[in-house]
């Protein structure tokens, strides 16, 4: 990986690249991990458009101011290698160094935004899967039990306490209210008489209210939403998308504390190849960090100019994954 | 060159010179050679391991549900010695990844990859000696995993070695740890391979082109690239199905998933992805496990025939449009796995074209012995037999890349018998033959040649009664991967059969003895070995065997190919690479 | 002894093709055909197995030819110091080649008539493969799947009308099965989440045997079923007497 | 031979390609890329650009994002010919694997069978002739199962 590793040879080479073995060794590295990152968006690729329905990034709290920053962050990143290699070239260690220790802040700072991303997934419950996700595909009779049970744990938390607070009271009748105004007709009605269209539509309206985000795309063509839902009903999401770009409000965003799960159609689609392709680039920006402070414990000189390039390679590599991932991440 | 690296520790050297600690020397070792017999080691012992586990499927197939005597306990089997049926698919799956990626990948690339590169190309090293060193210790991760996976609750995997998801997905821990081992051999694969590309680009001798290289190194650099290209993707899906398995997500599960009649909520993705996925990776993955053994018996073929390799340049040419072709023929293995019937049809014509490569090097092989001089040595014996073999096994993959006839013996013994052929009475036959031919060179000393050609003698026949009737029995439609075919009316007929290959595959195990001993044996008593035993062109054979520190005593200049054997231009049958042509002869002493 | 070694490596030919000359003889050979286009796949088999059969013995009989003219021991000739010759390499590129794309496109037609042309017809049932057994849901007299009067068998017997063409729906329940008719030449992996059509015409009345042929878990080699064709008459009748076969009743839901 | 080979070494590494300044008008481009994202922050973007065109359009923003960091920062630009050997075989290669996943995952929902469609989460119909008897969607959550516990 770097020219550090290198023995001295004792015998004369005809090499057949005009550039040292560690930069030879780096290129070729690279063109693994195009394979590696190619199995890795494609899949998302065709994951994605192939599926019946995917949550827009509203849905699932993705801004793409963030993904923005952190592109910039990158790029800024990018340079200063570039800017660190020049100086090292020029035998000028300590500008190299200060280049340096910028790229490696700047890297921090894009960890940095990826876990506050991150952090902002997890507080929603938007994991892959149980047991601590959030997500349910379809509201059925299960999604209701899961808000009822939901409700009754708050409850009891709540409940248990001997001196409760004025905003704890007014928990506890939000609670009830949700229960009874919409939980329980919708169960009922499902019970009554399984699957029927008006229980199935009460389940809807439950999780609209709960969560009115499960907007639906374009490439839904089968679904037909719109034709099934026709005049008695309406998304509140797809009003509000047409009308403003404001987010609609459900009973979530109104009050956070309830946590309650949410129906996001395609959602553990989603989160499955999120957190897949943004977890292994942020795996390999780990992999450049550690580099970078490696490279600052070393005189950054011209003898070091190989080795920064290599590593540069690297990172120019990783901006490049990023440079496709963020348009379709947050963008598509 | 020595210019370019300009900041090579000047303490490495020494550090080189007085490595004298044992763990220095034996163990944590950089120098290629010693890494190469520590991947032929435990390749070996691998094998013995495989050859067990395969024991155990032929017991069961010819003895259906009887207690299996004394190999029982060894390989898993439930109380009383009788295999389980899910034991049975746990042996399927554990002797094919042992052999595949504990035996055939790391012997080939490993342990001769290793051992051949550097000797072969006249450098001293390999371009990373440390990554060098990691990739063989990152095989133990592997070895462990995969060996320890035998003693965790379940069993070890179960899905196949292809380990198709769902069932891969709702297995028992098993199968995490298979799919954390076989990312292990592909990290280890990963730094290898890259390590021997930079070491063929920038690291050849004086003198010594790309078009002077031994076929060997050739094969050893497609197959480096084959590796580079292809491994990640399934590093990539490994990665999926761990997650799939361990996180809950939904890669490789339709929306609506059952399994155990158990509902999984993750979904939206698709089994097929995975089947795209792994067989980028391990259609290629079988040309790793045949180029190398190919470029090998070019070598010892045209050494034994004592005659140049017949059309060099068509063969390089072959061996990379396998390379080439060999990523766009993975939906073979897919005819009839619900993919699109258009997308097979695609594949199906670039299988056909595929084969024509090997036919160039088939009739290659043929030219280079005709108006030979033959010498019957064992690994000339064990060079024929390949070409032989794999004939065999090439033109029955004819059938199968044939897509409607496909259907009918797609998963049928008919496979089995196919990749039997190509793997064992190939790649293995000639990896037989190339330590026979490289062991001088390994250990300084010769083996044994005429129990050599016992050992020979009856592993040729044995393999061949034990793999060729394979092939009518997928003629009749006979299922792999069933513990009991006896239950089908169709098949009852097809025991006495079994039970004949079956002794076979017993004795064929057994008479591998003669090989173990006569492997170690020839470590202490075997005669002394020179220079250059075979009289051989190759770099390799005028460094001193064993080969020191830095492996060569002179500075290697290079002054034609590998290959001119019996040329008109000088005295003796041979006519090695470093010889100065006989005008240029007084200037050097070699 | 100077040729013991050719006379082993001729041993590969000989045992080659005797193999499948006795095959035959003790019923080792492809199964009884009972489809249509079980015919084409049969003749395909045997075109490449000649074909193979062909370039086998060729091959093998240079190689031995080899290895008993050019015996090192025997051999007075002096080696012939050739580097290769041009135009033999062309010679052995093209023939190949030629062969090989012959096959490629005299078998497209036979795959497309088999997995391509889907004849316009209704499902006349359902096969669904659930670990470790095959299910069957034939539509009722409405002709429609999945409505009340369908007819649930989970007694791994599949009734067929034979000597016309079915159209079958095929899919699974948990993990990949494959569904396959050893003697109709019939193989479909059938995928979770996935709805296959498949089709093909029995020529011949009997019962045979379906095959599980994907690894489905531990029961994969018990997966087994059977399948009988019978005269449309009969199968209508068969049809009706397990729509009366209370036992065997369609559950009102899907997937049982 | 190799003293050639030493000389072109030499050449190449003393070869002052690329200056300080032109690094930052290749940052400057950049970043004048990136912000092009926000496009889609505009209701007159999102209202009147057609779905598809608005994401060739990123895709495109970003090959040239792409192309700049290749040819600059990674100084491929400078680069003898290996630079097309080890860049763009792996790149087709990825492209090809890409195309091929379409057919069958791509559009699997063409052969999706009765339970994918399960999941397509439909507003209910006021009639629901499609799927009158499709009692028990029991298996398709598990999570509500754990729930109970
Ligand atoms: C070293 C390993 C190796 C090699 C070299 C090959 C070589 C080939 N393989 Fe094989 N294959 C496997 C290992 C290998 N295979 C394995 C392990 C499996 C099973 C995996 C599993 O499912 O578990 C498999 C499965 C497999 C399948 C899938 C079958 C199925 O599951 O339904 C197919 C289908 O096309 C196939 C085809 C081929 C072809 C066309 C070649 C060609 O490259 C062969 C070319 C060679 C020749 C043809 C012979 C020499 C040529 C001549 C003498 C010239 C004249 C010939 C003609 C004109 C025909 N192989
Ligand atoms: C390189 C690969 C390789 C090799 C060498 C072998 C070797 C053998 N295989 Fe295997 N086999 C596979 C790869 C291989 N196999 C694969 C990929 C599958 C498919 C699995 C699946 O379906 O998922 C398979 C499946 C498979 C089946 C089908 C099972 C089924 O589908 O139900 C059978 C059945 O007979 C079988 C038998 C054998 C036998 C008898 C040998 C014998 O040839 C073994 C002989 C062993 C030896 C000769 C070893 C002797 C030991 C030494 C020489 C070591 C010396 C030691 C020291 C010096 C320390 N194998
Ligand atoms: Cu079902 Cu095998
Ligand atoms: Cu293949």
């Amino acid at each position: 990986m770097s020219d550090s590793n290198n023995h001295s040879p004792m015998f004369d080479y005809q090499p057949a690249l005009p550039i040292s073995n560690g930069k030879t060794f780096m290129w070729l590295f690279l063109s693994t991990e195009i394979m590696f990152f190619a199995a890795l968006i494609g899949t998302y690729i065709v994951l994605r458009f192939g599926a019946l329905s995917w949550p827009s990034t509203h849905d699932v709290h993705l801004a793409e101011i963030w993904g923005a920053v952190n592109t910039f962050v990158l790029i800024c990143s990018s340079v200063t290698v570039v800017l660190a290699l020049e100086a090292a070239k020029k035998n000028n260690p300590s500008s190299a160094k200060g280049w340096m220790l910028l790229t490696l802040v700047l890297g921090t700072v894009f960890l940095g935004i990826k876990m506050f991303e991150y952090r902002a997934k997890f507080s929603h419950g938007l994991y892959p899967q149980s047991p601590h996700s959030q997500i349910y595909e379809k509201p059925d009779v299960y999604y209701a039990q899961a808000v009822r049970m939901r409700l009754l744990d708050l409850k009891k938390s709540l409940l248990e306490k001997t001196e409760r607070t004025e905003a704890e009271e007014e928990r506890i009748a939000l609670i009830d209210k949700i229960s009874l105004d919409w939980v329980e007709p919708a169960e009922k009605a499902i019970r009554k008489k399984p699957d029927s269209p008006e229980g199935r539509k009460l389940l809807f309206m439950l999780s609209d209210k709960i969560y009115p985000r499960a907007s639906i795309h374009d490439h839904r063509a089968g679904a037909n939403h719109a034709a099934a839902a026709g005049p008695t009903f309406t998304l509140a999401s797809t009003a509000g998308d047409s009308a403003s770009s404001a987010h609609p409000v459900g009973l979530n965003d109104q009050h956070p504390w309830l946590r309650l799960p949410i129906m996001i159609p395609g959602g553990n689609m989603w989160v499955s190849t999120y957190f897949l392709l943004t977890g292994f680039h942020a795996l390999h920006v780990i992999v450049g960090l550690i580099a970078f402070a490696i490279l600052l414990k070393m005189t950054l000189g011209p003898a070091k100019a190989g080795l920064i390039e290599n590593i540069g390679l690297y990172w120019h590599f990783v901006d490049l994954v990023w440079i496709f991932l963020f348009p379709l991440l947050y963008l598509f | 060159m020595s210019t370019v690296t300009v900041d090579a520790h000047s303490d490495d050297h020494a550090e080189h010179a007085h490595a004298s600690g044992f763990l220095r020397t034996y163990v944590f070792s950089l120098d290629h050679k010693v890494i190469g017999l520590q991947f032929l080691f435990s390749t070996l012992i691998w094998f013995f391991i495989g050859g067990m586990l395969a024991l155990g499927i032929r017991w069961q197939l010819a003895y259906p549900w009887a207690p299996m005597p004394i190999l029982g306990n060894l390989v898993g089997a439930a109380e009383g010695g009788q295999i389980a049926p899910e034991n049975y698919t746990m042996l399927v799956t554990m002797h094919a990844t042992v052999m595949i990626f504990f035996v055939i990948i790391p012997v080939l690339a490993g342990a001769f990859g290793n051992f051949l590169i550097p000797l072969m190309i006249g450098a001293d090293d390999m371009a990373v000696p440390t990554l060098n060193m990691l990739s063989y210790w990152f095989m133990w991760p592997a070895f462990l995993l995969i060996g320890g996976s035998f003693f965790v609750e379940g069993g070890a995997a179960q899905g196949g070695w292809t380990a198709y998801p769902p069932l891969s997905v709702f297995a028992s821990q098993g199968q995490t740890l298979w799919l954390l081992g076989v990312t292990f051999v592909g990290i280890s694969s990963m730094m290898g391979s890259i390590n021997y590309m930079t070491t063929i680009i920038q690291m050849r001798a004086p003198g010594m082109t790309m078009f002077r290289l031994p076929m060997t190194i050739w094969a050893m650099f497609i197959t480096a690239i084959l590796q580079a290209f292809a491994l990640p993707v399934l590093t990539a899906a490994g990665f999926m199905q761990v997650a799939d398995r361990l996180l809950g997500t939904g890669f490789f599960l339709s929306d609506g998933a059952t399994a155990n009649n158990m509902a999984m909520a993750s979904g939206g993705g698709q089994p097929l992805l995975w089947q795209h996925l792994f067989w980028f990776y391990s259609h290629p993955a079988v040309y790793i496990m045949i180029l190398p053994a190919m470029g090998m018996v070019s070598d010892i073929l045209s050494c034994f025939a004592r005659k140049p390799l017949f059309g060099y340049k068509p063969m390089v040419y072959s061996i990379s449009g396998i390379a080439g072709l060999g990523f766009i023929v993975w939906g073979h293995h897919m005819f009839v796995s619900g993919m699109n019937p258009m997308l097979g049809m695609s594949f199906m014509v670039a299988t056909m074209m595929i084969a024509l490569p090997s036919a160039i090097k088939t009739f290659n092989w043929l030219g280079t012995l005709w108006g030979g001089k033959i010498e019957y040595t064992t690994p000339m014996l064990f060079a024929i037999s390949f070409v032989s073999m794999f004939i065999i096994g090439g033109l029955s993959g004819i059938f199968m890349a044939a897509t409607p006839t496909d259907i009918f013996i797609h998963d049928t013994y008919f496979i089995v018998a196919h990749f039997h052929y190509v793997l064992f009475s190939g790649t293995a036959m000639a990896v037989f033959g190339a330590i026979y031919f490289w062991y001088p060179k390994m250990f300084g000393r010769m083996m044994n040649d005429s129990w050599g050609k016992v050992h020979f003698f009856l592993t040729f026949i044995l393999l061949n009664c034990v793999f060729y009737p394979m092939h009518i029995l997928g003629m009749q439609g006979f299922p792999r991967r069933l513990a009991d075919p006896y239950q089908y009316e169709t098949f009852q007929n097809l025991l006495p059969l079994n039970q004949f290959m079956s002794v076979c595959a017993f004795l064929l195990v057994g008479i591998q003895i003669i090989f173990v001993i006569n492997f170690f044996g020839s470590m202490f008593f075997g005669p002394k070995a020179g220079r250059n035993p075979w009289r051989s062109n190759g770099l390799e054979w005028q460094a001193p065997s064993p080969p020191g520190h830095g492996n060569f005593d002179f500075q290697p200049i290079i002054y034609r190919g590998p290959y001119e054997y019996s040329s008109p231009e000088v005295e003796e049958d041979y006519y090695p690479q470093t010889q100065p042509p006989p005008e240029k002869a007084e200037e050097s002493s070699v | 002894m100077k040729h013991f070694w050719t006379f082993l490596f001729l041993l590969v030919p000989i045992g080659g093709v005797a193999t499948f000359m006795v095959a035959p003889y003790f019923n080792i050979w492809l199964p009884k055909d009972v489809s249509e286009h079980g015919q084409t796949i049969d003749n395909l088999f045997m075109f490449i197995l000649y074909l193979t059969g062909a370039v086998f013995i060729a091959t093998q009989f240079v190689l031995i030819y080899c290895s008993w003219k050019y015996n090192g021991e025997t051999s007075k000739e002096p080696v012939s110091f050739s580097h290769g010759s041009h135009a033999l390499e062309i010679v052995w590129t093209i023939l190949p080649a030629v062969t090989l794309l012959f096959i490629a496109i005299y078998q497209m037609e036979a795959w497309a008539d088999i997995k391509m042309r889907p004849p316009d017809l209704k499902p006349i049932v359902e096969v669904t493969g659930r670990q470790f057994n095959w299910d069957f849901r034939y539509p009722g007299p409405d002709n429609e799947l999945y409505t009340e009067d369908d007819i649930v068998r989970t007694d791994g017997k599949l009734y067929l009308p034979y000597d016309e063409t079915v159209v079958l729906r095929i899919t699974s329940a948990d993990v990949l099965h494959s569904f396959f008719l050893p003697n109709l030449r019939i193989k479909q992996d059938v995928v979770p989440g996935m709805e296959q059509i498949m089709w093909f015409k029995a020529t011949e009345k009997g019962e045979f045997d379906i095959v599980c042929a994907e690894l489905c878990g531990w029961g994969h080699y018990k997966m087994k079923g059977r399948v009988y064709f019978v005269d449309r008459d009969e199968f209508e009748a068969k049809l009706e007497e397990m729509r009366q076969d209370k036992e065997y009743h369609a559950s009102r839901h899907r997937r049982g | 031979m190799s003293i050639q080979d030493e000389k072109s070494l030499q050449h190449d590494d003393h070869e002052g390609h690329g200056s300080t300044s032109l690094y930052v008008s290749v940052f400057i481009a950049l970043c004048c890329l990136t912000s092009l994202s926000f496009l889609t922050y505009f209701d007159f973007w999102r209202n009147t650009v057609p779905v598809g065109f608005s994401r060739a359009f990123m895709l495109a923003v970003s090959c040239i994002k792409a192309l700049l960091v290749i040819t600059f920062f990674m100084h491929l630009k400078w680069e003898a010919n290996w630079k097309w050997m080890l860049t763009v075989p792996a790149s087709l290669m990825a492209i090809f694997l890409m195309a091929v996943l379409v057919p069958d995952i791509g559009l699997r929902m063409q052969h999706a069978s009765y339970e994918r469609m399960i999941y397509a989460a439909e507003v209910p119909a006021d009639e629901d002739t499609a799927h009158d008897t499709d009692g028990h969607d029991d298996k398709a959550h598990s999570p509500s199962d754990k729930a109970e516990h």
